[in-house]
Formats: C-alpha cells, structure tokens, sequence
C-alpha cells in the first residue's frame, strides 16, 4: 500500500471488543434477552439512586421516564412535545429509536462503571425502562427477535425529522435576514433583561474580568 | 456620570510617582530562564478562568465550562482556557497504550498506534469548535449575565492530525456503499456520533496536535475529531475507533440530545452545521466602561459554512449599522476577530454585532429564529446578541425587538 | 536494523489486549469540568520543555531557553514553550501600574495606561519571533544535537495591540525629521534597541495579547513591541518607552552585541531582517526512527521579509529536491509548517530543507554563508541544516559540503 | 485629536525622569564629570566583583577589557577581530561609540542594583574602564565636555559598517543560493559532526522527545 509499515490488520475478536454499536435497524444488535423483572432488580441496585426508583428523578440527570401516554404509544408521537404541559423533555418522550437506548446503556451505563452490564441485563433494564413507560408490560421479556416489534410501540417513533437544511454539507438554512444598514427598524424595544435575581447566579463580573483594560467587569457588591 | 475612579488620568504636580519614581524592577535583577520549563500566565491574570454556570447541569462529570471570550483577543483559544463539555468526565490517557481502530465498510479494518498516525501526511488547521447547545438559555428570555455565559462554549486551535479520508482509503473505504462514519470515544461515554460520508470525506481530521502541542486532556488527549464547521459534540474525544456504514446511527447524543425541538412538536434529528454567527466581546455583559469617548468596539465571527464575509455592527439596537474591520487571516469555519471604532457620547446604547458568511447567509434576529423554530429547540441558536449600555456605563444582556 | 521494539507491531494470539480488555477508563467515570479552571498539558507530555544549554551562557537571568521545537506541531507556539531571551532577568508587572510613554519628535510627548492602550484600535497578527542568535553554534562547527538547541530561539504566536503608527500619529509624530525610534523597555536592563521610522510606521504592534490571552511575563508582560521580520532583541518587552528621533542609538544591544564580525574585521552594525531559513523538525538530530517505510517529514520555514514561497526537502545531502506541501495559512513574516512524503528504505541519509520567500531569494548552505561573512559572525546564521540518518535509524546533527 | 480621552500628556519631570538614553552625538549626555581614580573605587566596590579587578573576568560575562593595542587607539580598528590571536572578543575591542558605553552602565549596571549610580559615577567608571583600556590616562577626568575627544580615541572607532543590506526595510540580500532541483552536487562530503565529548552536554535526547510518534528521543544511556 501507500503508506508502507504503518498500521495492521486488526484481528476479529478485537473488532468484535469495540464494534458494539446498535443501529436503527438493530445491525450490531447481539443476541440475548432479558425480562422486565430481572431489569426491575438492575434497576434497582444499579440505576435508581440516580435516576430514581420510577425513572423520575431530577437529581443527576433529566427523568427518563415521563410525560407519554397510550395514546402517544398508538400515534408514534409524543403529544405533550407542543404545548406546555410537561415541566422536563424525558428520555421517553424524545427517543424514537428503540436501539439509542440499548446502545447508549450498553456503552455508557451504569455512568460510574460503563460497560459492566452483561447483553442481558441490557435487555433486561432496557425492558424495565419500557415498562416504567407503559410500553411493555409486566411480564415481558425482551429479545433479539422480539425487540423490532417493540420498536412500533415507542411513543415517539415518528417525532423525528431530518428533513432540514442543517446536516448535510448541502443544505439551505431555514431562516433568513437581510444586511440592511440604515433605518432599518423604527423603534427599538428591550423585550427581555436579566431578571434581577440571576444577577448574582454566576458570581461576580469583577471577578471574570481583567483590572485593565477599556472596561472593567461590575462589582455587583458596589452597584446600586 | 462615570462610575469608576480610574489611574491613568493627569497627575497633579510633578506627574505620576509610577513614572517619576522608578518602581522596583527597574532597579533590581528579574528572574532566571526555565523558572518555569513550562510557563504559565501572570498572576495578575487569574480572573480570566474557564467556569461552570451554576445550576445548568447537575453533576460536573456531564457538564460544560465556558469559555471566558470576555477577555480573549485575537481568534486563538489559549490552549488552558479551552471550553469544557464532558458526558462522563475526562481522562489523561497514557498515549502508547492508545489505539484507533476504522472497521466496517472497508477492505481491511485496520488498528493504529499513535506511532503509525504520527508518521501519516499531515495536516495543520486553524478552526472553530461550538457547542451545539451554545447561547441555548438565549432561546427564551435572557437569563445569563455575560459572554462567557452567553456564547462561551465556542473556542478556535490550530489542530493537526491525518486526515480522515488518508485513513479511510488506506484501508480500503468501500466508496459505492460507505454512506456514513460513526466516531466512537474511547472513554465511558464511549460517546459516538453519525457523519455523513461527504463531510468525512472532505476536511475532517483525526487530529492529535492543538495550538502546537499535544491535545489537552480536556480535549481529548492524545486523539480526537476534528469536523470543521460542525456542533463540538461530533469533535469525539479520546477517538477509539470509526466504523463506516450505510445508515446513520441515531445514538444518543443525535436521538435524544442535540435534537431541535420544533413547534409542530417534531424534532430535527442530526443537524450539525454551526450556522453563521457573531459576538461583541468587549464591551459585553457584566463589564462597565470607564469613560466617555474613544472606544475600540471588538468582537469574533464564524461560520459552518465557510469564511466570514463581512461584520456589521450597530450601536442603536439594530437602526443603522456599520461595517467592521476583519482581522486576517479569513479563513474557513475558523473564527475571523473583528474591531470598529466607537465613540461613546455617554448615552444609552445598544450594541450588536451581524456577521455575514461567504455564502451570503446574513445572522438572524432571535426573532426571526423564533418563528421558524419556535423557543424551544434548545440547540442552535445563532441569533444577534444585543448588549445594553446606560449611562453609567453598564453593560447589560438584553433582547430587543 | 531498527533498535527499538515497539507497540502496536502485529499482536499474537487473538489480538492487542489493550483492545481485547477494556482499559480503565473506559469502564470508569473521568474528572469533573473545571477541575482545572486554567487547564495543563497531559501528564504525558513532561518531556516537551523549554531548556537551557548548559555552559551557553554564564548566569540564568543573561541566558535563554530553548522552544523544543522537535516536538510542535502547527505554526502556533504554545505560549508556556515560547523560547525565552533575558538580559537582566524576567519580571511580572502589575498591569494597573504600568506607564507607556511615547516622547522625541513629535507634538505633544503622552504618557498611556494600559486602559487607555486597550481602548485604542487594535490588530491581532501572526508573527514569528526569532533571537538573532539563534542557530549561532552552527557558524563554525557542529556544536549541539537538536533542534531544540540549534533552532529554538524561535516561536510565532498570534499578537495583539495597537500599530505604533497609531501612537505616533497620536503624538503627532514629526513626518519629516522622525528617521529612526528607540524603544526602551521598564526591566532592570532597560533593554533598547532602535528601528528605523519606515518599519515603526509600517507593521510594527504595541502589543498586550499573545496567542488570545494577555502576554506572558517572560514575554513581556503586560506590554512588548512586535518588529515583525526582525531579530527578536527589537522586540522590546516590558515596554516603556518610545521616543523619535533623526540618528540611530548605537545602544549595548546594537553596537556591542548582536553586530556582525565580518572577515576584513568590520563588525556589521544594526542587522534587522531575519532572512528566509527553513528546518526539519521531525525527524531530527537526537531522533531515532522507529522503522523502515512510509513517513512524514514536517518543518517550519519562514522569512522576515514576507511569505515563504516554496520550501524543497532533500534526503540525499542536496543532491536532488522535491518540493514539499505548505500547510496554510501561508502569511508574512509569520512560520509556515511544510510536510513531504518520504519512504525510508532503511539506508543512510541526510535530509535538508531550503526555503523560499516571495522575493525570490533561496535560503543559502552553510558554506556561501562563509563565503561572504566568514565564521565569525555568531548572529543571522540562516543556512540549510543538514540532519544525517544512519542505518539505525538515527538522526545526527552534520555540516555538509 | 481622534482618540478622544485616551492617553495624556507627559510632564516635563516625566519625560526627564525616563528619557534617559544617550546618543553616539550625545544627545542626552547629562552634564557632569568623574575621575579615573574616582572610577577605580567604584569598580572595585560594585563592579570587580562580577567583572574581575581588571575587567578581565569570565565569569559572569565575557570580559570587558583586553584585547586592544596602543595602534588600534591610533588607528580606530582593532586589529585582533581578524585572525585567532584573542580568544575572546572583549567589549572595548567591539564597542566604537564611547556613548554606548555611559548610556548602558548608566541604564543597567551594576547589573543586581541598575539605575542607583549617579551621573558623575558613571562618568568616573566609565573613565576607569577606558582606563583599564589604555584608552585615558590615570589621572584623567571625563566630563560632558571632554568626552567627545575620548571618542576619538576609541580603538574600534572605525570598526562599525552600515553598508549592507540587513538593516533597512529595501536592503538586498548578500547571499546567494538556487533553487537547483537535480544533480545538485557532485559528491556529498560530510564537513562536520557532533563531537563525541558533546553528545552528553544537552541531556539526554530520550528525556526531550515524546514517548510516542514516529520517532523517539535517543536514548544516550543505551546507545553504542
Ligand atoms: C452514578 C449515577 C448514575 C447511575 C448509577 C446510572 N446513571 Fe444513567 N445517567 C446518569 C447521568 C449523569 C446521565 C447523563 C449522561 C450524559 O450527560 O451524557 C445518564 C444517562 C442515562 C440515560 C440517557 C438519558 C438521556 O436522556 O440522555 C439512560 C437511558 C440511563 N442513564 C440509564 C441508566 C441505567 C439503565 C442505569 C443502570 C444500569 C443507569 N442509567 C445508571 C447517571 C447515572
Ligand atoms: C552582579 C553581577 C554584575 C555586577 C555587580 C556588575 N555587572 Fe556589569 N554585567 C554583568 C552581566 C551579567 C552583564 C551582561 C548583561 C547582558 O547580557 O545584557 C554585564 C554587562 C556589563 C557591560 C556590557 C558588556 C558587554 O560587552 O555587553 C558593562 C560595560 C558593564 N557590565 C559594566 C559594569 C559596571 C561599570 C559595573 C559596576 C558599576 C558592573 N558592570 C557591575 C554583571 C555585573
Ligand atoms: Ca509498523
Ligand atoms: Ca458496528
Ligand atoms: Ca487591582
Ligand atoms: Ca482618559
Ligand atoms: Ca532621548
Ligand atoms: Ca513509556
Ligand atoms: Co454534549
Ligand atoms: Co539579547
């Protein structure tokens, strides 16, 4: 080849230690199952005291479960996405892809001991998720073969676009400004400022800035 | 009126005893070379820190540290004050025990050392990165004081590395199927993201080399992604591997994060342009000018899509405009620093900055953004920032309409 | 044969068990953001430091350390490697208290604080900076190994600040007596140098930011001037001072060292320009290859007189040259990175690399340097360094004719 | 002026306290005046200690005295930068302008307490150097207004060109090289290698160079 001496041929066990991506179409996917009782005790003793007993918990992260309903689970869409009923955007409302979870708690969960998780207890958390949703019941188990179906029960399944102009290299932008330079609004108005008790949120301008310089940062102890 | 008593203004008498007395180290012996083998900035420089927004994240390990643009000059990033975004923390890796792996859709998947990528042809880039979720509290109403808040998960390196089409044809890369690579981290997060095959193809680069020396741990060391033009979160660090495939991955930072919630209630799933934007950073919130008169109004530029065209700046909230003083180099999904002369009467001000792109796009108003995409897309958002001035020489964020 | 074993060669059994089993921090949770609000290099990378040469100079606060050039990447410099050159030590001044006064030939004599420098309108500029001395030992004989040593009194950052021009217009600079200006630094030395009056009004900086930060105090802190092009002992730190005048100084830096002895016994006084040179960084003297085949040779070429033009690399001691990529962007009197392809089939070699700038001018061999100035001189040495490869693949400093 | 508010002017005492620099036409020159005897006690309280009792030290800075000749006084060149006679080029055999000479000690010596000499003491030293020099007499004093005549005296007065292309922005190169693509050279000779001695004086190579990449650092314990 070009490049002669660098690199070599990577052995198949050592790709299969590093190829464990899941895709959409669950290529990568291993075979395995898990029910959603086994996933209630991984749950339980590896993910609930971050992400809380029913997936609800605010305290490390945003709930991941939440927010869908049966209705969401025939439509394929997350209603309470418009509008403002919900408080938090969870796990479940967005994800359409069944394999996004799988994959990301088989890469990355439990967050302190990523990739601990043997294939079936991935399935079976995975399961327990679902279950925490309403998308499973109680007594499934989940699999290799039966995960596609699964996949038609998510609630969100068809809240994703990527019909837009901002991923490829060839895309238009969606919104449009001109470079007007003279008279180009009539008046101006300040819809929005700082509300005055986020003044002190991120600590002390003085303390963020140089002491020289054409400025120098507030000193919200001294200002009015 | 002025705030702030200030040095510098007529001395009485004689003249200022800085001058008319010598200070101290001009009567006595400096310091020795290689104090520091390794220098490090002046101790009359620690204001300017890389800093967490309280309460925007929940645990420093899945967090951001911005960037303090307020006092930043030029368009490169010291290498120590770099923007910070982890999912599961940093790691210093030990470089010979690293290895990068490309498989998939290629004739021979092939695994390299650090030595092997080291002796490919390289490549030396000067580039912005951007966080996706940059100026994301700006959607809806204001709610951070200042520009490191307000813009700064956003920093610029020169980068070295190979590039990732030199790697992907020595190993083969099927060109008829190959429709997409996954960048796969090798830390816990494994992080992976989905690049189409025409961006990877094209100036993408598996870079190890930043500001001149090695990637900061922070950084990715001793490998990353370096995709021009596109949201950080596709930068993966410490890269361990990339497959090339026919279908997008929909991982989860582009299934359930990264994603722009729209009105409809649907969302953009893998959008990864950083559209054409712009800042002034000096003056900016939470800063306070010292005096009437002369003023150098300066800011930064960029754009995904390519160079910078041209700035305009507006002292009135948005009625008129003028056209700024780009510092070269120009270069490509790069930052571009921009200065114009000001002269503050002492009045009230609103200042702001719109940046135009070499292909026309003109940085939209937060209200025109709004009526596409609604408030709540979180990611993205590339409007005009507006900052306030009154008359005591404040600078305040605020929106306009 | 190659002398080292490596890692990453091809694994026996079922392949690299630094694949097969998970390192630790790929099943673990990392460090926080902000651990570091001023961040570091990698633990790693303890051997990149700037360095004295033992025995070069007699006292550490009249000395310089060297850049390790042998392991950059890019052009940019990182700022904590920047070489460093003191003649009476290094200080760190309290910025708030710094004066800058501009006084001689002009209208009204001014004195400026850092505020007022600040507010002026300011150019941010990529440069290199080189010590006249550098690549001194090399006038006679070989003297020592590396890069590092042979080269190092050489950097390039981006810098910040205000055009002299700017400053001497402010003034009031006399147009038509100003021929020369003396620039005057705050430190116990009270370095001066002088620069004739058509660089002070053309390119020349009053520079506070390096490399988007604020000068380091080895480099002048808060304040240093920027001759681009020229020696780095015009590059005055520590700034106090400017004054305009009609005849040149003659100051202990200009009539004592830093003159040129030539053959006849003439010493050339007020050498400026520092001419088109050009070095192979890797590999170089003290380097080991690791093994035979593909690699990249990479380099930094530049030239006080404007933009490199075009930089050959030889393997064979000059009998034969390719030419070599410039990795952009290619500005003036600013480095420009070259990398060229070369297979090593694992015989003796001697690589050399020659630049050439945009006024034609060829960078020359040690020997036509000679020709014209004897051995003497110990300043300006810009001839083609001859790096020898033996068939252990190690790299050896040699002169060739 | 149109940076309004930016800078001020300087005052007289400003100016005179920092413009302190001496020209070769002694624009500059304080008036004042110091005798070689004076100079001598100087030197030996605040300047032999560094430099050596007669300017000859090599310890903390190459000498300042030696090296020049009666007929160099007399002929303004000194004869020994040609050939090898001198093993070091001495600052009174470089230095052709006696004002650099006043204006550096003045600016930065003694080198740990620069700027405490008054203007008659660095009169007197100075004379005391040229003294150690054979340039002035024992019982010379040097005064503002005799230090022009001591210039003509300088024995490397005539030593210093400007007639060459390195210094101004238009000079034209004196070196020349082509751009020879192929057959460039006959035969290449190696002229010059590091000697051996100097292999070690560095540190070691495997010290200065990363532990990866295409190459390491040469490790000078291991090596033949
Ligand atoms: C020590 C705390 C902790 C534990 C234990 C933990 N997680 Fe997490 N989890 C997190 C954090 C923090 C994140 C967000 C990571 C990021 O920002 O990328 C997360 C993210 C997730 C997500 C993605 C949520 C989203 O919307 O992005 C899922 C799914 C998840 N965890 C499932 C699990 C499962 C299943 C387990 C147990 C097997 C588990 N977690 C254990 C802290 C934890
Ligand atoms: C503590 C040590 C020390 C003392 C005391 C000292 N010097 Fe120096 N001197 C030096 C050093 C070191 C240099 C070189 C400085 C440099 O590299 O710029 C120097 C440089 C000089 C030079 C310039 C020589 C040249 O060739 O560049 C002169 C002249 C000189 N000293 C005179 C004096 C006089 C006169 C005094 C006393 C009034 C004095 N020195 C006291 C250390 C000293
Ligand atoms: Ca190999
Ligand atoms: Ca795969
Ligand atoms: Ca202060
Ligand atoms: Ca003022
Ligand atoms: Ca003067
Ligand atoms: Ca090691
Ligand atoms: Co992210
Ligand atoms: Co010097």
């Amino acid at each position: 080849d070009n490049y002669s001496g660098v690199g070599r041929a990577a052995t198949p066990k050592e790709v299969a230690a590093w190829d464990i991506d899941v895709r959409p179409d669950f290529r990568g996917l291993p075979k395995g199952r898990g029910s959603v009782e086994q996933g209630q005790q991984i749950w339980d003793g590896k993910c609930a005291s971050c992400h809380g007993t029913f997936g609800e918990s605010n305290q490390v992260f945003t709930p991941i479960v939440g927010g869908t309903t049966k209705d969401d689970i025939k439509n394929g869409r997350v209603a309470a996405l418009t509008g403002n009923s919900q408080p938090q955007r969870t796990t479940l409302m967005k994800v359409a892809t069944i394999s996004t979870l799988w994959d990301y708690v088989n890469r990355a969960m439990p967050w302190n001991a990523p990739k601990t998780l043997t294939t079936d207890e991935v399935y079976a958390v995975t399961a327990y998720m679902l279950n925490m949703g309403g998308i499973v019941a109680d007594d499934f188990v989940m699999s290799d073969e039966n995960i596609a179906e699964v996949q038609k029960r998510m609630p969100n399944r068809l809240g994703m676009t990527e019909k837009h102009g901002l991923w490829q290299t060839n895309g238009r932008p969606d919104v449009k400004n001109t470079a007007c330079m003279k008279d180009c609004v009539k008046e101006v108005k300040i819809t929005s400022e700082l509300p005055s008790f986020a003044r002190n949120a991120n600590g002390n301008p003085v303390e963020q800035n140089r002491s020289i310089g054409a400025v120098r940062g507030v000193d919200l102890n001294k200002a009015a | 009126g002025v705030a702030m008593a200030r040095p510098g203004t007529v001395p009485e008498g004689d003249g200022d005893p800085l001058i008319l007395n010598l200070q101290d180290h001009a009567k006595t012996l400096g310091n020795p070379v290689v104090m520091q083998g390794y220098g490090q900035p002046s101790k009359f420089e620690a204001n300017l820190q890389r800093r967490q927004s309280p309460g925007l994240t929940r645990v420093p390990q899945a967090s951001v540290s911005f960037a303090p643009l307020q006092g930043f000059f030029g368009i490169i990033t010291p290498s120590g004050l770099h923007f910070e975004r982890h999912h599961q923390g940093w790691i210093d890796i030990d470089p010979e025990q690293h290895r990068f792996m490309i498989n998939g859709l290629v004739r021979e998947a092939k695994v390299y050392t650090m030595d092997d990528l080291m002796r490919l042809p390289s490549v030396s880039r000067m580039h912005f990165i951007e966080c996706g979720a940059n100026s994301a509290t700006e959607w809806g109403n204001v709610a951070v004081p200042t520009v490191q808040y307000t813009h700064g998960m956003l920093s610029c390196c020169e980068f070295t590395g190979v590039p990732l089409s030199v790697l992907l044809d020595d190993c083969g890369i099927d060109r008829k199927k190959a429709k997409f690579v996954l960048a796969e981290g090798g830390d816990g997060s494994a992080m992976t993201r989905t690049i189409d095959i025409a961006r990877a193809m094209d100036d993408v680069i598996v870079a190890y080399g930043m500001n001149g020396e090695m990637l900061r741990p922070e950084n990715g060391y001793p490998l990353r992604l370096v995709v021009p033009g596109v949201q950080g979160v596709s930068w993966v660090k410490w890269l361990r591997r990339i497959e090339v495939g026919d279908q997008p991955w929909a991982s989860k930072d582009e299934a359930i994060h990264y994603i722009d919630l729209q009105p409809s209630g649907l969302h953009r799933q893998y959008t990864s342009v950083q559209e054409c934007k712009s800042v002034i950073t000096t003056p900016s919130g939470g800063q306070m000018l010292l005096e009437k008169g002369f003023h150098n109004i300066t800011g930064l530029a960029w754009s995904g899509r390519g160079k910078v065209k041209r700035v305009d700046v507006s002292a009135d909230g948005g009625r008129s405009w003028r056209t700024a003083r780009l510092e070269g180099p120009v270069l490509g999904k790069c930052l571009t620093r921009f200065n114009i002369d000001w002269n503050w009467d002492g009045g009230p001000a609103i200042l702001q900055s719109r940046a135009i792109d070499e292909t026309g796009y003109v940085q939209p108003k937060i209200n025109q953004l709004r009526e596409v995409r609604g408030t709540k897309s979180i990611y993205h958002n590339n409007a005009i920032q507006s900052w306030n001035i009154n008359e005591d020489g404040e600078v305040t964020n605020v929106q306009v309409a």
